[in-house]
């Protein structure tokens, strides 16, 4: 199961990460700071349960939410992590043969997301805030079948090392100074949706040539994202667009990694769950659904470095940066819609602009 | 227990090295396989103990049909109980000497202690008791060939089959367990089947020998009737015949050689289409002077009781003969009287295709 | 095991029998002993295999409950992409460049251990060994921390020093290098079991008849142990050939294209195109099973039995002054396979900042922090998914090996009708990309009626399936090398086969057992793709675990520690099957 | 090229297989080493053919120190020019008969058709030649036999040793290429150390034979010298000589044995220290009647061309003797009379410890 125990990661997440919620209260159901997240019935019921938790998300914001989760509600989650594609293919095949055993599954490719809903692994719920969620776009899918549990952030960061003062990059169009020549990292488009979304951006936001630019920069191009943080904490390469929630995990264990959140925008990409046919007879999954909805979740979430989904929070740091809101002009959302239609034309204007075979 | 052979082939791919043999071995008999090196004397063998499939025929052994080509029966080798002596020996590399010799024994459920006693016994048979301890490999090639004889000996199976069983052992000691085999093999009523390449050996062992060529039997008989009569010239030559000729022509007691201007008295009318005559060297008599056969000797080779010569006649064929060494022995380029007797000179066709099968083992 | 009893199915050619010529009996149907393996292996492996040939040539991949069978051959269509024939080639250059240095590298270690007196023997042999307790990944990563140009560890130090070169481990040479390297100990582990087989006399009369010592081992030694030069070559380069961690770690930054990382895109687009990656898995089928083909026909027309029954004198080749020299070269293998990748991954595990600009930054004071270790042991994840781990693991290189044993043994000793099939479907695995694999092994186990799913029983399920290539492999090329008299004369001495096996033929291969122990047990510990389908919570083990802690990529000096420890127990882990194969055949 | 041996030992692990042994090999002689089964006759070829690193010792061939314990020299095998026929044959599973028999060629940098044409030249010489192409593997135990035999003699070294190298071929073949052996041997001065266990062939291949003993050379002459006076008892039996006795007193040349009221004539006085008689069974005249010493046939074995006795005499002892076979053969149970020539009856020490070495070799 998931880190429980006296763990790093529980540590981080009562503490460090978040303070914990100044008022928990469980006398008649399960109230945080004012808001009901579970009636007395579902709290006590899902008091005997535990969520069985399938994600394509990264295991290490997994393992911070599922000690966060277990502080504030007292309930264990199962986790069982591995990349999206993978995941999907798991998740697909075991309800196709009536063993799926997940009570929620999270995702970080809408497209997925679509289908699991269209072959019934999601089943419609619905969680107390959801009257909040339905006030954003691209929040709440199918009436409730499915729903974004918050947004990924893409923008850039660089090596605090090796790089300081006036050096440090601000605006998309400070990567093209000819001083990041061959020092520059980028996970090619093609490598999944989120890649994608920021390629997309890029396009939509600065046009072809800012991208053909990017690319005459020599920048070395990596298939995951990992390999690409690993080599910028290691100063071999100093500057790189990065997942804002990974790069902010390696700068809190101590890589010498900052992040920018550039003005002129940053790209968005999803992060859905919904509650499997499972999750229906499981009180501990509704209730981590609910949960994550809450404004305790959301909170949390946003602390870790996404982009909270339920629209109408005030504002909650990561750390020492501040990420846009959702509905905000300077967050660009890469849409199922975009990802239907656009994903295979930005990959290939990607790939021509970065002179990349694959 | 009687071993029957019917019609047994083996083929390897493509090559045939046994052709329809037929042999009967009767219960507690000792038949020596005697043919030329690849005529086909371990693969009939390997097919007795149930190493090879055949591809053809029948084996039976006592009243028991362990191969039957016909049904597709086939009785698995440990259930045969067939000892055999590898002519590669087949000395497990990784067991000790001792080891070696109380497998079969454990295989036939023989208590630890009884195994380990009876084998010490067959050891100090072959003279390695001394080295029991010893592992298997560390053993020079004569040691490890007792090894294997020891193994088999101490398993004391029904059919016993030995591949060249003595090959590698000095005379004396070849001697010695020659001896102690034929003993064992007579007081216990062994069928068994050696193979052997010496002739004292063959002589020494066999109640019967059977002649192999080219993947039959072609001769089965006691060791005196191969001997004094092979089938054919080519068995008279393996039997160590050296003077075998071609027939001219014959007419009555008379034979001409072909390719010498040379008559030969026979004991009896040589019979139609025979192909060659036979003489074999002891028969050969050669003098100094006297009214034989004129020649000269070429080659006179001592060899301990007896000389071996070689003289030319002078009417042309090269004649081997083997004398009692003694005083009067002739030295090379003497003249030279040379005289054979009619019962000496054997008249045979140059092969023959098969040994007649007796009644009893057709039956 | 009845297998034994060999198959004949020619009818009598011509001996006249007294019944009518026409009519034929019932035979007993022979050599059905090896039907039940077959069933078994064809069940292990083809099930899953038929999955993913299902699905190349499906209009949707075929999971359980949306199995169906409109057939299409569109997705060859994925043939035509653009790079695929460019990383073809690059994979085509990697492989076989690779495959020779692994063949180069465990060659030499296996013949200075198993052949002569190397000062050290024990140790070198660990040498050979110890690049298995590296997962490739975690290899690949730990050079390109050592490697890399601008940021790596040697550069630094040379530059430290001032020495003006540059390791480039992001190239063509550097992939080869460490691809080399890490599956060098494949080749050197069957290399070993069958030159420890030798028979040393072969090897004499080839000095006797003129033969230098290296004539000697070119036309005698090497030639000997062909099947398994032949059978590690196959093995190794189907598995670079795959490989995408090194692939992903050093090709991709030094762009270059392979074929496992365009099969990964693929798998990773979206929609996952798995159809099109299925069919380049059944291409990839075909050309292994075109190879092991040929392979059994260059092997069947020799032979290459050295334990013979007159004795093997195991006798030690003498390198004279050449033996610290060669001992030196180990010790390089040994420096750049294993010490400066663990150091590499030490150094990251306790550096509290990854980054570094010179070693003398190391003596800042707090740059050095041991507590990751620590918390890496504390840890219940990891304390669990060590335990889950090492269970699977000898649980399945245990039964792997002795379905390797039985399935080498019918294929290589008996006549049995089946032999060709299985050994056939036996290599099948190792031709299927093991992404692809895992998704059939997947389905299969969802689909089967017994509630296995979910259990670590279906994980070593898996793995006995995954590894039946690399332990026939290992089986096949000790049992090549002892003669069958050996055997056969325990059964006429009185033993059941099954006995004489076990009494004679199983010792004698010891070796060879061992060693194809030892390497199922390792790579089922590194196993990582095929889990990641089949584990769930409940089913944690630690090759996941691992790749989970690098994939956070923030977590590097948690993931290094984690490395380390892993290595750890692998190297215990490796202490038993070690024991078992040490000796030499004397009693 | 000579062959000089020192003073050679070699142990394996403790045991010690040969004990300072001294022999020379004139350039160009051929001698036959006969010993027991594990006397150290392997151990020895090995040593010269630089296959084992002896314990002590000296080898030189021609002018080349080959070993020497004391300088620590060792010449590899390959540069030796040894070739040596190995009594497990040694025969390359791997590769074909011509393949096998064209390495040594293909060492001496021949070019490929002339060393076929060689190699199938020496394959004609011992019968195999319709097998060139023929896996090494799939041959019988006697065709892998002359394989290796080929491959040594392709190989034209300047010293051949052969182990065994005929053992497991049939009798008129082995008689065949003993015969081209010597041949080759002599036409070419090849020198030559030959193990075999067949005395025809140690008498007909022989230069000189050295009779080898616990790891050392214990005689060494002639086959002649070797046959007629053995340096001991044990030696005498070694050869077949199987009438030996342990003497109880001598005077003069008359001997008394020890076990039996029985005094043997001997042609010269009886040396000091004298332990033993031996009489040779060729030497025993045994008759139906006549004034030799009275006794009972008790065993008589019919060998072809001679006879072979048991005698037991009325003064004790059992007698051996070979008598040519003819009329007059006795049968078991038999009365008769045996008669021993002075010059017939050997007085031996029991053993002796080593060969004299002569003055030209002790140099
Ligand atoms: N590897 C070994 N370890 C220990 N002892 C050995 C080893 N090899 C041989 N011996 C012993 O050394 C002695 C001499 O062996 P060698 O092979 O030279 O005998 P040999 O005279 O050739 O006998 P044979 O006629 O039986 O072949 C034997 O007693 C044998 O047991
Ligand atoms: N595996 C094989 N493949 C093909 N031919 C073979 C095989 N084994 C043996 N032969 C051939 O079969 C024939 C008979 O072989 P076998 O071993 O029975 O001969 P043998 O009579 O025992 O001879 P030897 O006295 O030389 O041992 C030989 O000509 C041999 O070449
Ligand atoms: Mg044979
Ligand atoms: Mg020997």
């Amino acid at each position: 199961g998931g880190g429980s125990g006296e763990s790093p990661a529980s540590d981080a997440a009562r503490n460090e990460v978040l303070p914990m919620p100044a008022k928990i209260d469980t006398s008649n159901g399960l109230v945080i700071d004012g808001e009901r997240i579970a009636d007395k019935q579902l709290f006590e019921a899902a008091k005997k349960d535990k969520v069985v938790l399938y994600s394509g998300s990264g295991k290490e914001s997994e393992d911070l939410t599922i000690a966060r989760f277990k502080a504030e509600t007292g309930i264990d989650i199962e986790l069982t992590r591995m990349p999206t594609n993978k995941l999907s293919e798991r998740v697909l095949s075991e309800h196709g043969a009536n063993q799926l055993g997940a009570g929620v599954v999270r995702v970080t490719d809408p497209l997925v997301a679509e289908e699991f809903a269209k072959r019934g692994v999601y089943v419609n719920y619905q969680p107390p805030s959801i009257g909040e969620l339905a006030k954003g776009d691209n929040v709440v899918f199918n009436d409730g079948q499915y729903l974004t549990a918050y947004y990924s952030a893409y923008a850039f960061g660089y090596n605090s090392a090796a790089v300081q003062g006036k050096d440090v990059p601000k605006k998309w169009a400070d990567l093209l100074d000819p001083k990041w020549k061959g020092k520059l990292g980028v996970v090619h488009a093609g490598a999944g949706g989120t890649v994608t979304a920021l390629a997309a951006f890029q396009l939509d936001a600065f046009g072809e040539d800012y991208v053909k630019a990017l690319g005459a920069q020599q920048p070395r191009i990596f298939d995951t994202t990992s390999v690409q943080l690993e080599a910028l904490a290691r100063g071999e390469i100093t500057v790189a667009t990065l997942g804002f929630n990974s790069t902010y995990g390696a700068e809190v264990a101590g890589a010498p990694v900052k992040l920018v959140v550039p003005e002129d925008g940053i790209s968005g990409s999803f992060n859905l769950m919904g509650l499997t046919p499972a999750g229906e007879k499981s009180p501990a999954a509704k209730l981590f659904i609910n949960w994550t909805m809450s404004k305790a979740g959301q909170k949390f979430a946003a602390a870790q470095g996404f982009v909270p989904a339920r629209p109408g929070l005030e504002p909650t740091p990561t750390g020492e940066y501040q990420l846009p809101p959702a509905d905000s002009e300077q967050f660009h959302l890469f849409t199922p819609e975009d990802a239907k239609e656009r994903s295979a034309s930005t990959v290939q204007t990607w790939n021509q602009a970065f002179h990349f075979t694959g | 227990m009687q071993v029957t052979i019917t019609n047994l082939s083996l083929a390897y791919g493509g090559f045939t090295a046994v052709k329809g043999l037929d042999l009967t071995i009767a219960d507690g008999e000792s038949i020596v396989l005697l043919g030329q090196s690849g005529c086909g004397k371990t693969s009939t063998m390997r097919c007795i103990a149930g190493l090879e499939e055949p591809t053809g025929g029948r084996i039976s052994i006592g009243d028991t049909v362990v191969f039957d080509h016909e049904t597709g029966r086939s009785v698995p080798s440990f259930r045969r109980n067939v000892g055999m002596v590898f002519q590669s020996y087949a000395v497990w590399p990784h067991k000790t000497v001792l080891e070696n010799v109380t497998f079969p024994l454990r295989m036939k459920k023989v208590k630890r202690g009884a195994a380990r006693d009876k084998a010490m016994e067959v050891l100090g048979l072959v003279g390695l008791d001394h080295l029991a301890e010893r592992g298997a490999s560390q053993l020079s090639g004569g040691q490890m060939q007792r090894v294997a004889l020891a193994r088999s000996m101490a398993m004391e199976p029904s059919v016993l089959l030995l591949d060249e069983p003595l090959s590698n052992l000095d005379a004396r000691l070849r001697e010695d367990l020659r001896v102690e085999l034929r003993h064992i093999q007579q007081e216990r009523g062994l069928t068994s089947m050696y193979v052997t390449h010496d002739q004292q050996e063959a002589l020494a062992l066999a109640d019967r020998i059977a002649i192999m060529q080219g993947g039959r039997i072609t001769q089965l008989g006691t060791p005196e009737e191969v001997y004094a009569t092979p089938a054919s010239a080519s068995i008279a030559k393996f039997m160590g015949v050296t003077n075998v000729f071609a027939v001219g022509g014959a007419s009555g007691n008379r034979v001409t050689l072909a390719d010498h201007a040379l008559e030969l008295l026979t004991a009896s009318a040589a019979p139609a289409g025979a192909a060659s005559v036979a003489v074999r060297p002891e028969d050969v008599v050669v003098r100094g002077e006297g009214s034989g056969l004129p020649g000269t000797v070429e080659v006179c080779v001592y060899q301990g009781s007896s000389v071996r010569y070689q003289v030319r006649l002078d009417d042309g064929p090269l004649l081997d003969a083997v004398c009692p060494a003694g005083p009067g022995a002739l030295a090379r380029g003497e003249r030279a009287s040379v005289e054979i007797a009619p019962e000496a000179v054997l008249v045979l066709p140059d092969e023959v295709e098969a040994a007649p099968v007796p009644e009893e083992a057709a039956a | 095991m009845t297998t034994m009893q060999s198959t004949r199915v020619k009818a009598r050619p011509s001996a006249p029998s007294p019944a009518p010529a026409s009519r034929r009996r019932w035979r007993r149907p022979k050599g059905l002993g090896s039907l039940p393996l077959l069933l078994v292996v064809g069940f292990l492996i083809l099930v899953p295999a038929g999955f993913v040939l299902l699905a190349a040539f499906s209009v949707d991949i075929p999971r359980p409950g949306s199995i169906n069978f409109d057939l299409t051959l569109k997705h060859l269509a994925v043939f035509t992409e653009p790079g695929v024939l460019k990383a073809t080639l690059n994979s085509l250059i990697i492989g076989v460049s690779a495959t020779l240095l692994a063949l180069l590298i465990g060659g030499f270690l296996a013949f200075v251990t198993a052949r002569t007196n190397i000062p050290m023997r024990g140790f070198v042999f660990l040498i050979g060994l110890m690049p298995l307790f590296l997962p490739s990944y975690v290899g690949a990563l730990a050079w390109s921390i050592l490697g890399s140009p601008v940021a790596g560890l040697l550069n630094i130090g040379m530059r430290d020093l001032g020495i003006d070169f540059t390791v480039n481990i992001y190239s063509m040479g550097g992939v080869v290098l460490v691809m080399g390297m890490f599956y060098a100990p494949y080749a050197f582990l069957l290399m070993h079991s069958s030159m420890s087989l030798m028979n040393p006399d072969l090897e004499d009369a080839a000095g006797v008849h003129g033969g230098s010592t290296w004539q000697m081992l070119r036309s005698v030694t090497f030639p000997l142990a062909l099947p398994a030069i032949l059978g590690s070559a196959l093995l190794v380069f189907t598995h670079i050939f795959e490989n995408f961690p090194v692939s992903q770690v050093l090709a991709t930054p030094g762009q270059i294209d392979t074929l496992p990382t365009f099969i990964y895109r693929l798998m990773n687009a979206s929609p996952s195109r798995g159809n099109e990656a299925a069919v380049m898995a059944v291409v990839l089928v075909l050309v292994v099973l075109l190879v092991t083909l040929g392979q059994r026909r260059i092997l069947a027309r020799r032979s290459y039995t050295t334990v013979s029954g007159k004795g093997l004198k195991a006798r030690r080749i003498s390198l004279g002054r050449w033996r610290w020299p060669l001992f030196a070269v180990a010790l390089v293998y040994l420096l750049l396979s294993i010490v400066l990748p663990l150091a590499a991954l030490v150094l990251t595990a306790v550096r509290t900042s990854p980054y570094m600009q010179s070693f003398n930054d190391l003596s800042a004071p707090g740059a050095i922090d041991f507590g990751s270790f620590g918390r890496v042991l504390q840890s219940d994840l990891f304390l669990d998914s060590a335990g889950n781990s090492v269970l699977v693991a000898v649980v399945s290189a245990a039964l792997g090996t002795v379905l390797a044993f039985l399935v080498g043994y019918t294929v290589y000793r008996t006549k049995a009708k089946a032999r060709g099939a299985l050994e056939g479907v036996s290599m099948v695995p190792l031709a299927i990309p093991a992404i692809v694999l895992g998704m059939g092994l997947l389905w299969t186990w969802l689909v089967m009626p017994v509630p296995l799913y979910g259990t670590l029983a279906v994980l070593m399920i898996a793995f006995i399936a995954v590894q039946m290539p690399q332990g026939l492999r290992g089986i096949a090329s000790s049992i090549q090398s002892t003669e069958r008299d050996l055997e056969d004369n325990a059964v006429l001495h009185g033993a059941r086969r099954s006995r004489a096996v076990l009494s004679i033929t199983v010792p004698l291969m010891r070796v060879g057992i061992a060693s194809t122990f030892l390497m199922l047990l390792m790579l089922s510990m590194r196993e990582l793709t095929v889990p990641l389908f089949l584990y769930t919570s409940d089913t944690h083990i630690l090759s996941i675990t691992i790749f989970d802690q690098f994939e956070n990529g923030g977590a590097l000096q948690q993931a290094a520690a984690m490395s380390v420890i892993y290595c750890l127990i692998m190297f215990v882990l490796s202490y038993l099957p070690r024991r078992l194969g040490s000796g030499g055949m004397t009693p």
